[in-house]
């Protein structure tokens, strides 16, 4: 989700103050549209980007003058961001203020409970911070079926050197954070920085990350587009397109396995024998021929293989199924020059091994075999 | 004895009529698992492979009151309220299977789990089975042979092929328990390690871990602490997996420095864990282990 | 709330299907604003009035013709329902079904947790079903942190003789209704009757109560205009405006105490001695003297009461300060021929009876006293 | 002995600033209570009567770890987070003075604190006194004294008027609850007898009831199942109240015909209850059921 859609949540939602803004396309006219909404310079103008460490790759400029703006405004809309182009830019009154802060919300995996990371030192990272004042974060879990108690709020800002007033606003916006967090199924909800402006907070940055699997109950939330995000190469993103667990890598030695352990195992394994990986595909569990097809298709088009290791231990996953995948992307393609080596164990596996090499492929019991056999191609 | 399944567990199916449900209850079935019931809204009164179908866990209970496990099979938009269903119903075991479930809703049903006192495993998971008992899960049963070996494992398919290594090798498994790739879980290493602490049947322990996460960082620091005894040897997926990738499911990644292989490898080995580099060695670690 | 509000919340905040409708004010013509919507005879003709048990009063009346449209929009527009003629009908499409359900969710008292009522025997009060099918009510508690389960729902749906898909529908309508109840506070959330069309279920009638205490968090909902709900008398509505505990009886003595159950108690002690109460009036706790004031003025002015008792036992209250309220109300008014008694005990109570008997009022410790001396006068 | 509240209990009072707060505060340590700390957010560093301000109560219970009770003045919106912030600091006894909380909030601290084993009075009360020992609320202290009379009252102005007519008539009362006049109620009269049945210095319990809810019918099904055992004397406020209309609060209506005076009268006096017609008959009814 970009800034300017988490802030308008906040402030629709959720009543948050944040500060007041326009958003501009490419090709409208910044003065124009800041002078209708009441806005003059100082402004910061931000690149609307879901790239992660936005600022420090140039992507938020300050502007004290309407000459600025217009510079500012051409800039970045030229200005790739880790790759990106911005086909918005969000331009927001400058706030003076002295100190920002830092909250984030996320879930705790071994307390399985939110919890609220919050450090007086807001501005560069949370590693940054986690890095250089480790002793500022403060960690409150937060009971998910009772939701955060106004209380606790005050203590955290206590906790991060607020005081009297400030401590009533930082509670109310940390409780709406919090809010947002578990109203959409937040895996991140964060404000970086935080201003302190007298006896109030403002959120200067607001991002929230909706965890994919819970997005049908968000019909309104647009999913990212994947290419906006700058997280993805081409290849993955046609791989997510298609439905694969796809993540390319440096290497030439195309992998594919079941189950994302298995799949990583068989990466290390081609490590090991001295290969190196250009990719994990994970087929998962259950897969039948078709999405095998599928996957090894896609494989033999990627341009960095060279060669395919494939690794299953059938469970679910039945042998004679992906052998029969196998088999049909290789019988649709046609000519195809790239060697294939598969290792087949587990849910029918003779009957997989005997399809496969009744259609010339090779097909071991044991990995490391197999892994062997690969690297003499 | 085993952990957490053997032969007095009795089953409820939820989701049976569902492709996934029906296929596994009748590979279950064949395993010897002791299935008493099924349940599917608006299918109450079918029968699937000879199990009789119910509406509501209620019902199925009611009908069944001997049972006290159950494996959940239903879409991920309802296996929330499954689980729900399955701990106010008093059931002590719940796994679920299925996958995609929101991480809220894992976290919130897990959280009344453990004020109720049920055990879940899972979500997105492959189950769990003690070998010649019961199986409830979705493994391949003929990997597994009875025997004293414990295998707790957040990979499904890394764990048959380890199972399948050590019975190869002629030893066997007390328990083997997929906790599941999920970021939250309902089991995690070190809730397992107390189960197996106090498990005779269990000579030694195989962790099967990934990166990501702090899991196996913290069953180091609980063997460290001396809270679990046994020998254990690990292997960690993922070695050669690069920072800030999800690795097929959202457990599976290495964030802001965290999770990584080298982190949990370093401490699982100063706890004197013996950290296998492929799955195939881990029969030999054990042999080691063990004769010691 | 009016039922088209409750209904428009259902529908737009939580997705519930309702019947299709219009809402028209006096004046305009029903048959232009239903041919707009696309609506067509048969349809139901509802006046928006907040009376209880409106459809036995005659406010809901079928139309099967765009001639009885005409006919029942008069003839509601110019009826008073139990004294209220109502400013808005609800013209709705006719929904054919064939088994009506009663559905209602409240705060249970001793649990302390929400509870669902529902019943296969809708259309008929819930007082009614009560008392004619007794065992068709099924009751069912909800853990307030942890929320309606799906399972639930589609139990209760069960028990209520539903089958199938109905149950699906059930349950979605009933999550929704639950989840209206606990984000607006309310004291009472109801569809009855709740309509079993097919496998569909619908509701033909909508409530929603909100706790009145809690209606600062919900600035967009209107409190209930005291006028048009029927329950209150002129003095009532007056007496509410000003902040009184009020409640017009049968009665001629005029009663006032401090504290709910002192103030009944006083109101049996009076019948009790052979008077009749006009009135119950509350000024709760630690009332100043220009509240007194406020109730004795107001008291005075009440044309039922004849003469007055006042019973006051000063805990957080304090007597003098209810003295010189009582005082400086009869100053105000200058000349009152009706009299009053006061029993004044507690905090300060020797100080308030020296002020009273300073100003000619008469002032007792002991409430028997008090009211056989009230008798006499 | 007495119940929920002795010589023992040290006391916080939040919201001790307000205009409520601070009046009580002092009547409460002139009557003899011990009030260890006062909280106010933003208040910290001042003091209300000698007695220290804090911004929190974690803070509060730091600085005076023997505190185990907390009496709450602060406004409607903001007493159900004071509330939550008693009980999570672990105090066993929260009287909640405040009136006008939404009832759905009482409902959820309320729950809370029976999940934290706190026992929370009220809210919308006057608070509770144990003569002679200490007074955790708004009532007239002078109208009590030390003695073995129970009173437990859904009342506030009613119970200092029945206290004061026991302490005339040369009797005392052992503690005094308010249980406040609100539909949901932290704790009820069943609640509250269940204590008054173990306390060796209660011998004969008042109850004083209203119109509306059950809460007198449970009483009396409570004493007939034979879980009372002590002589029970009541009085209940409403008799000419006319149905459908709140009587002053939300707990005083009733409605759909339940909740009447001669229901109540009638449960009651079916557990072997003496009910009397008004306030100033306690005395002697008490008497009677003393004597036997």
């Amino acid at each position: 989700m970009f800034e300017y859609e988490a802030k308008e949540i906040l402030r629709d939602k959720y009543g948050v103050k944040v500060p007041r803004s326009v958003l501009i396309r490419k090709g409208e006219d910044p003065i124009a549209k800041m002078k209708e909404a009441g806005l003059e310079p100082p402004v910061v103008v931000k690149a609307q980007v879901l790239v992660a460490g936005r600022g420090k790759a140039g992507g938020i400029k300050m502007a004290r003058t309407w000459e600025e703006v217009k510079e500012k405004v051409e800039e970045l809309f030229n200005k790739p961001i880790k790759g990106i182009v911005p086909k918005l830019l969000l331009i927001e009154e400058a706030i003076p203020h002295d100190v920002e802060l830092y909250v984030g919300i996320v879930i705790d995996r071994s307390e399985r409970k939110p919890v609220i990371l919050a450090s007086r030192y807001g501005g560069m990272d949370l590693e940054e911070i986690a890095k250089e004042k480790p002793d500022s974060i403060v960690r409150t879990h937060v009971d998910p079926f009772i939701g955060l108690k106004g209380y606790q709020a005050r203590l955290i800002g206590k906790k991060i050197g607020l005081k009297g007033k400030a401590l009533g606003s930082f509670s109310k916006f940390l409780t709406a954070l919090y809010n947002m967090f578990m109203d959409y199924d937040g895996e991140l909800a964060e404000s970086n920085p935080l201003a302190l402006v007298g006896d109030e907070v403002i959120p200067l940055d607001a991002r929230l990350i909706v965890d994919d699997n819970a997005l049908y109950k968000h019909p309104e939330l647009q999913k990212d587009i994947l290419e906006e995000t700058g997280e993805y190469t081409e290849w993955e993103i046609k791989a997510r397109r298609l439905g694969l667990a796809f993540v390319e890598l440096d290497g030439d030695i195309g992998i594919i396995g079941n189950g994302a352990g298995l799949t990583m195992t068989t990466m290390d394994l081609v490590y090991e024998y001295g290969g190196k990986p250009a990719n994990f595909l994970d087929i998962g569990g259950g897969a039948d021929a078709e999405h095998v097809k599928t996957a090894v298709s896609f494989l033999i088009e990627f341009p960095k293989t060279k060669k395919i290791f494939m690794n299953i231990f059938g469970g679910i996953t039945r042998c004679d199924e992906v052998a029969k995948g196998i088999v049909k992307a290789f019988q649709e393609l046609g000519e195809v020059k790239k060697p294939i080596v598969v290792r087949l164990a587990g849910t029918n596996e003779e009957e997989g091994r005997k399809i496969l090499r009744e259609n010339g492929i090779e097909a071991f019991v044991d990995p490391i075999e197999a892994v062997k056999r690969l690297m003499e191609l | 004895m085993a952990v957490l399944l053997d032969e007095n567990s009795r089953v409820i199916v939820q989701g049976i009529t569902g492709r996934e449900g029906s296929f596994h209850t009748k590979l279950m079935l064949e395993y010897g698992t002791k299935i008493v019931a099924g349940v599917t809204p608006g299918k109450g009164g079918q029968e699937v492979y000879g199990v009789p179908v119910y509406d509501t866990v209620s019902e199925a209970v009611e009908a069944h009151p001997e049972a006290n496990t159950s494996i959940i099979f239903v879409p991920a938009r309802f296996a929330a309220d499954a689980a729900y269903e399955a701990i106010d119903a008093g059931l002590k075991l719940v796994v679920v299977i299925t996958e995609h479930i929101p991480v809220h809703e894992s976290m919130k049903f897990i959280n009344y789990a453990k004020q109720k006192g049920t055990t879940i495993i899972g979500p997105n998971c492959p189950g769990i089975i003690s070998p010649g008992k019961a199986k409830v899960g979705i493994m391949p049963g003929h990997v597994f042979k009875p025997g004293s070996i414990g295998i707790v494992s957040r990979s499904g398919t890394l764990t048959y092929e380890i199972g399948y290594a050590i019975t190869k090798e002629g030893m066997g498994q007390s328990t083997v328990i997929g906790i599941g790739g999920d970021p939250v879980i309902g089991t995690s290493f070190t809730e397992a390690m107390k189960l197996y602490e106090e498990d005779p049947e269990t000579e030694a322990l195989v962790l099967v871990g990934e990166i990501g996460g702090d899991m196996e960082e913290r069953a180091a620091q609980m063997i460290k602490r001396g809270e679990f005894t046994k020998p254990v040897v690990a292997f960690i997926a993922g070695r050669t997996a690069p920072p800030g990738k999800r690795m097929g499911h959202a457990g599976a990644i290495i964030m802001a420095g965290t999770g990584t292989y080298e982190g949990k490898v370093q401490a699982l080995q100063e706890a004197g864990v013996k950290v296998a580099k492929t799955p195939f060695e881990i029969p030999d670690l054990l042999k080691e282990v063990l004769k010691k």
